[in-house]
């Protein structure tokens, strides 16, 4: 038996927030609860049967008591609400310069993919005092990836990309879970993450990436894929150029525009009918079946590195050499 | 010996003998001892497989029984307990039974579809039955896409057609209620002299009828998608998967609801029965489960603030989800301002509706936990809403219905239960319940995922409390199925109204005779005027 | 409200329909009209159900969905349509004929109902048979001429769409069918007068309820952005 | 109560007038009106459920309850379609996959 403890471990820059959101509820509910128990036990003892024939005086309800017990409650219960919301709406939003790592569930595995080429399996590694942004994506069933001591969960569902990010502030060992019931060894979806000081991390991330690095691997894919066949650098080809695409407004041709983001890059891969660029044909066959999710990751990778802007804002001296947006 | 002398009166239940007397009566209260009969196996069934899941998490590594064997479990006994058990408990046993009599009918408007509605129940019992008897299904019973289209090599297609068809049965029996409480009332039975336990089944019974048919059609969905693949959730083929959860929850939210308002309504007569006093702001009670109803339909969402939904739905959820705190809270406050200057009996009803009020006043302030988003992205999917509903759903609609069984007991037999044993029994469960549940809060706030057959040793302690708590909690459930059957012969003979209740099923033999009433009944005063029972009246305080 | 306190409670034996439950026969009719609403209101949230998944994914891909639609043969559906109207006008008739008493005139117009039914149930199956050979039924055998193979996924969706609910649509005319049969055969009878006529008017309710679930899906299914075809 | 027998008559126009609304909305649908197609669609599908509900129905002439139940079923489905329509199409507001 492990040592018990009521809380939970603080590891990041949420769970203070959401910690002090708890003491805050826990406050309300502890008084309400020892208001009740106590009315409840003095009133039943007070005013126990001390005769079968007795009769007590009818009450007539208090319009003003019940409006009072309304309105206390509601206002307690808006204060609840603006807290909670803004405590999410904060982990909703990860700030610009988070580093991008990328996470691939399936039945019953965490697959970890770093920009520099490291790959994990139900182990994720990652610095301290870095906000780190999670794109995650499953091949099968619904899967929901949870930090307790960082107090951040998202559900990975498939045929979408989901978006989770952190701030670790302790280093050590934490528990990763799977939240989502997926299937006979839910309970054996589950990994550690560890938050090393800044330097341990580098040497880790030195420690070898046989493949090279994200975009390197996805460009080895785009090549042996043949998309380069079309999408041809200056424009030239049947294909829409892929030069600069990332983050920008693309014109389609029904009339719509849309922002170059992962989910888009993923539906034009998987889902190539569906968005067609402004002036151009719909000969692009699907690559569902073809590219694992994987796969789509590095490749989303490697047109993010064909710019236009750097892939990893206000870098510091972490892991720059897969960071530089290659040029070509 | 007590029996012998005094020629028995014809009732309900020795007009006529025989087994096909019971399967073919169209009689609302033989139906609600068929719907007590069935929902107490089914009680049962899903009380054995919580056993097994408690004896599992004894210990952090999962060897008592196999990943699958567990996953079953938990599933089977969700699907048990909530479908077969929660939803029917209350409404179709004692809100059948005493709804008609409450308002002076003779019996539902519509008795033959009541029957068919307990057969619909037996008949989705069976098929979910046979599904867990021929291998179980995995799926846990919120039955997630693609989980359960693609992935699961488990019965879900029987266990959902199980819920599908009783599903109906659920149907019929609200639209029974609704149409009875709207054209069979007794002269005089005025909306606003409507006992609470009939304002909770009608708010209940407007769910049953606006939400079942929208889960009865995700099944028919889902269905079609895992026997024939055609794709309406699923993401390979451009299917969305959270589409089913907003068509799921849409029911299944509002389904927590048909569980509650029928505990409260039982809640409010025994808090007004045994302080001998008019339920404080009946009006604000009575609208109040009308709100929860409504309000109720509203805030599905919030089942899914980390499936992917957007930021904005989730916030007008969460804030949605506060307002249906309100009209809970009013009830809380009425239900206990009550008992000020009452006459207050701690006969075992009343023990089980403090034991309610207390146990409900838990489990919805944590509601307001998780409604809060901050605080329920960590905890959702964890014990900590594990830990929310059993505060609901046991501490409230089971501690209801065990405290409504014992108050309507002497009616529905004609004899009294033992009160020392029933002390003893409505104590342990209060305990065991809360040894059960309690360490469970802090397991979910620690971070323990639910669904989880092997876990981390640091949770072992808690768990082995709960585990402690459930056998206690099991004592205490068995106690009164031994003690009640116990009574049919050795209970004391009950009269009409042994205690002092104002409620028209009260006026009436017991048990009662098979039109309910040998006159039908003129309602001239408030419901839980007292005086009209007591006579006279002493001051009190 | 307190009169004489012996309103009997057995005090129906005089008409035959009046069950045991209740106090009157208006009252009995009211009773069962509010059911029958009540039942359709079930209904409506059963197949809003359906329209969700429909209007959720029409949302996602209108294109495809447009497409799809098109190859559905819109003047057998149009025409379709207004058998199904004509087989509601003569229910109402039915139901007038009721109201009135005209034994004979009810079954008539029934009988016209239940015909009209019919044609209607036969010519969907004729639709469903021709899907059925240009291998848009929804499965690993579906083809859909002229489309990308990821978009033919989600022309699937939309056939998935077609399927279900025109077939739960005529899984319900199935049952209006065989409550006209009952129906027909209580007029018959003789059951059915202007004092008793509460089954003919609730079977009347169900049938215009069908026809407004069919009026919903024409446009809804048959008639998408049909100027794209030309 | 009182029974309302409507005439012939009126239920001979009104069967007339779906018979017309199913041509019109038929014959809408080749018109290209961009967006507004589904709009006009479902307009005349409204009214023609109106003029069932209403005639054939006899909406008309019955009970406050009736209509309130009516009213009341469509309001649900209406909370159905429009939540859940809610969450769909702000998804993705913020910028942030699966926001």
């Amino acid at each position: 038996m492990g040592k018990l403890s009521l809380f939970p471990e603080q590891a990041s820059t949420f769970a203070p927030g959401v910690d002090h959101l708890t003491y805050f509820l826990l406050a309300v509910a502890v008084f309400f609860t020892v208001l009740i128990f106590c009315s409840i036990f003095y009133l039943a003892i007070r005013y126990r049967r001390r005769s079968d024939r007795e009769l007590p005086r009818v009450q007539h309800g208090g319009m003003a008591l019940e409006i009072v017990w309304s309105v206390i409650p509601f206002g307690i219960t808006m204060v609840m609400f603006t807290w909670g919301a803004s405590v999410f709406f904060n982990e909703s939003r990860p700030p610009d310069n988070a580093m991008p790592l990328y996470v691939v569930a399936k039945q019953w595995m965490w697959k970890i993919e770093h920009m520099e080429g490291q790959r994990e399996i139900n182990e994720l590694h990652i610095p301290l005092g870095r906000a780190v942004r999670l794109t995650m994506a499953s091949e099968d069933v619904i899967h929901s990836f949870y930090v307790p001591a960082f107090r951040v969960k998202q559900d990975v569902v498939p045929g979408k990309y989901s978006t989770i990010w952190f701030q670790p502030t302790k280093p050590g060992k934490y528990h990763l879970f799977c939240a989502e019931f997926c299937g006979t060894r839910h309970s054996g979806m589950i990994g550690w993450v560890y938050v090393m000081e800044p330097q341990d991390y580098q040497r880790w991330l030195s420690g070898g990436s046989p493949e090279g690095t994200l975009s390197e691997s996805g460009e080895k894919l785009f090549t042996s894929l043949a998309c380069s066949n079309c999408h041809k650098a200056d424009g030239t080809g049947r294909c829409p150029s892929l030069e600069g695409l990332f983050g920008k407004t693309v014109q389609l041709a029904n009339g719509a525009k849309v922002v170059a983001d992962e989910a888009y890059i993923r539906e034009s891969i998987l889902h190539p009918a569906a968005k067609i660029v402004a002036g151009y044909q719909p000969v692009m066959p699907t690559f569902q079946g073809l590219v694992t999710e994987d796969g789509v990751l590095q490749l989303i990778e490697y047109i993010k590195s064909l710019g236009p802007k750097p892939v990893v804002g206000g870098g510091g001296a972490l892991g720059k050499e897969g960071e530089t947006p290659k040029s070509k | 010996m007590i029996t012998a002398a005094v020629p028995e009166r014809e009732n309900y239940l020795n007009n006529a003998y025989g087994i096909k007397s019971w399967l073919l009566t169209k009689d609302h209260k033989r139906i609600g001892l068929l719907y007590l009969f069935t929902v107490t196996l089914f009680f049962f069934l899903g009380g054995a497989f919580a056993t097994l899941i408690r004896i599992e998490l004894l210990t952090p590594q999962g060897n008592f029984v196999s990943s699958e064997t567990y996953n079953k479990l938990f599933t089977m006994h969700g699907v048990a307990m909530i479908f077969f058990f929660l939803i029917p408990a209350i409404p179709a046993t004692l809100g059948n039974f005493f709804l008609p009599m409450m308002i002076g009918a003779r019996d539902l408007a519509f008795p033959r579809i009541n029957l068919l509605s307990w057969y619909l129940l037996v008949v989705g019992g069976l098929f979910s039955l046979f599904a867990m008897l021929a291998g179980g299904v995995d799926t846990g019973w919120t039955f997630y896409t693609p989980y359960s289209t693609t992935y699961s090599n488990s019965w879900v297609i029987a266990t959902a057609l199980g819920i599908f068809i009783s599903g109906f049965s659920s149907i019929l029996t609200g639209l029974n209620f609704i149409v009875t409480v709207h054209r069979m009332r007794a002269p005089g039975m005025t909306w606003m002299r409507m006992p609470l336990f009939v304002w909770s089944h009608y708010a209940t019974a407007l769910i049953q009828v606006l939400g079942t048919p929208v889960i009865a059609v995700t099944i028919i969905l889902l269905f079609c998608e895992r026997v024939f693949h055609i794709g309406i959730f699923d993401p390979t083929l451009g299917g969305d998967p959270v589409l089913f959860q907003h068509m799921f929850w849409f029911y299944s939210h509002p389904a927590v609801y048909i569980m509650i308002l029928p505990a409260m309504g039982i809640v409010s007569e025994l808090v007004s029965v045994f302080s001998r006093k008019a339920i404080f702001g009946y009006q604000f009670v009575a609208y109040a489960s009308m709100a929860i109803a409504v309000l109720g339909f509203l805030v599905w969402g919030h089942h899914l603030f980390v499936a992917t939904e957007s930021v904005y739905s989730a916030l007008v959820f969460s804030f949605l989800s506060y307002f249906v705190a309100i009209p809970s809270a009013i009830k809380v406050f009425n239900w206990t301002a009550t008992l000020y200057k009452g006459s207050i009996s701690f006969a075992t009803p009343m023990l089980y509706a403090f034991g309610f009020i207390g146990l409900f006043t838990i489990g919805g302030l944590t509601g307001l936990f998780v409604a809060a988003l901050g605080f329920d992205v960590h905890v959702t999917d964890t014990y900590f809403v594990v830990a929310h509903f059993h505060y609901i759903m046991v501490g409230g609609t089971i501690m209801a219905y065990l405290g409504g069984l014992h108050y309507w007991w002497p009616k529905i037999t004609g004899r009294m239960y033992p009160e020392g044993w029933a002390k003893l029994s409505a104590l342990i469960i209060f305990l065991g319940f809360n040894l059960t549940f309690f360490p469970q809060f802090i397991l979910g706030y620690l971070g323990m995922p639910r669904r989880y057959h092997v876990y981390p040793d640091e949770f072992q302690v808690l768990h082995v409390l709960s585990t402690a708590g459930a056998s206690v909690l099991a004592v205490g459930y068995l106690m009164p199925m031994v003690y009640f059957i116990w009574s049919l012969r050795y209970g004391k003979v009950a009269g009409a109204n042994p205690w002092g209740a104002t409620g028209l099923e009260w006026q009436t033999a017991s048990p009662p005779p098979v039109h309910n009433f040998d006159v039908t009944p003129i309602v001239t005063h408030e419901a839980y005027d007292y005086s009209t029972v007591i006579g006279q009246e002493v001051e009190v305080g | 409200m307190a009169s004489d306190a012996h309103v009997p409670a057995h005090a129906h034996a005089e008409s035959p329909q009046l069950r045991v439950q209740f106090d009157t026969e208006a009252q009995q009719k009211d009773a069962s009209t509010l059911g029958m609403w009540l039942f359709l209101i079930t209904e409506v949230m059963f197949f809003g159900g359906m329209f969700l998944v429909y209007t959720v994914y029409r949302n996602a891909y209108p294109g495809i969905f447009a497409i799809a639609s098109s190859s559905l043969n819109v003047y057998i559906g149009a025409a379709n349509t207004a058998v199904l109207l004509c087989s509601s006008f003569t229910m109402v008739l039915a139901v007038r004929a009721a109201q009135l008493g005209q034994r004979n005139a009810i079954i008539l117009f029934l009988i016209l109902t239940l015909i009209l039914g019919g044609v209607f149930l036969g010519v969907k199956a004729y639709e469903w048979n021709e899907k059925f050979q240009e291998r848009h039924i929804p499965g690993s055998s579906f083809h859909f001429e002229g489309m990308q193979p990821d978009e033919q996924a989600h022309a699937q969706l939309f056939f998935s769409l077609y399927f279900a609910m025109t077939g739960l649509h005529a899984l319900h005319m199935v049952i209006g069918v065989g409550m006209l049969l009952f129906l027909i055969r209580q007029a018959q009878k003789g059951k059915y007068s202007a004092a008793y006529m509460t089954p003919v008017d609730l079977g009347g309710l169900y049938w215009h309820f069908v026809d407004i679930i069919w009026i919903f899906l024409f446009p809804l299914l048959y008639l998408i952005d049909r100027h794209l075809k030309g | 109560m009182s029974e309302h027998i409507d005439s012939v008559k009126t239920y001979a126009l009104v069967f007339a007038a779906l018979i017309a609304a199913t041509l019109g909305t038929t014959a809408v649908a080749f018109v290209d009106l961009g967006p507004f197609s589904v709009v006009v669609a479902l307009a005349i599908a409204v009214c023609k459920m109106l003029l069932v509900a209403l005639f054939f129905m006899h909406v008309r002439h019955s009970t406050r309850l009736t209509r309130l139940v009516v009213l009341g079923g469509l309001l649900w489905l209406l909370i159905l379609l429009g939540i859940t329509m809610s969450d769909i199409l702000t998804r993705n507001w913020v910028g942030v996959p699966g926001r």
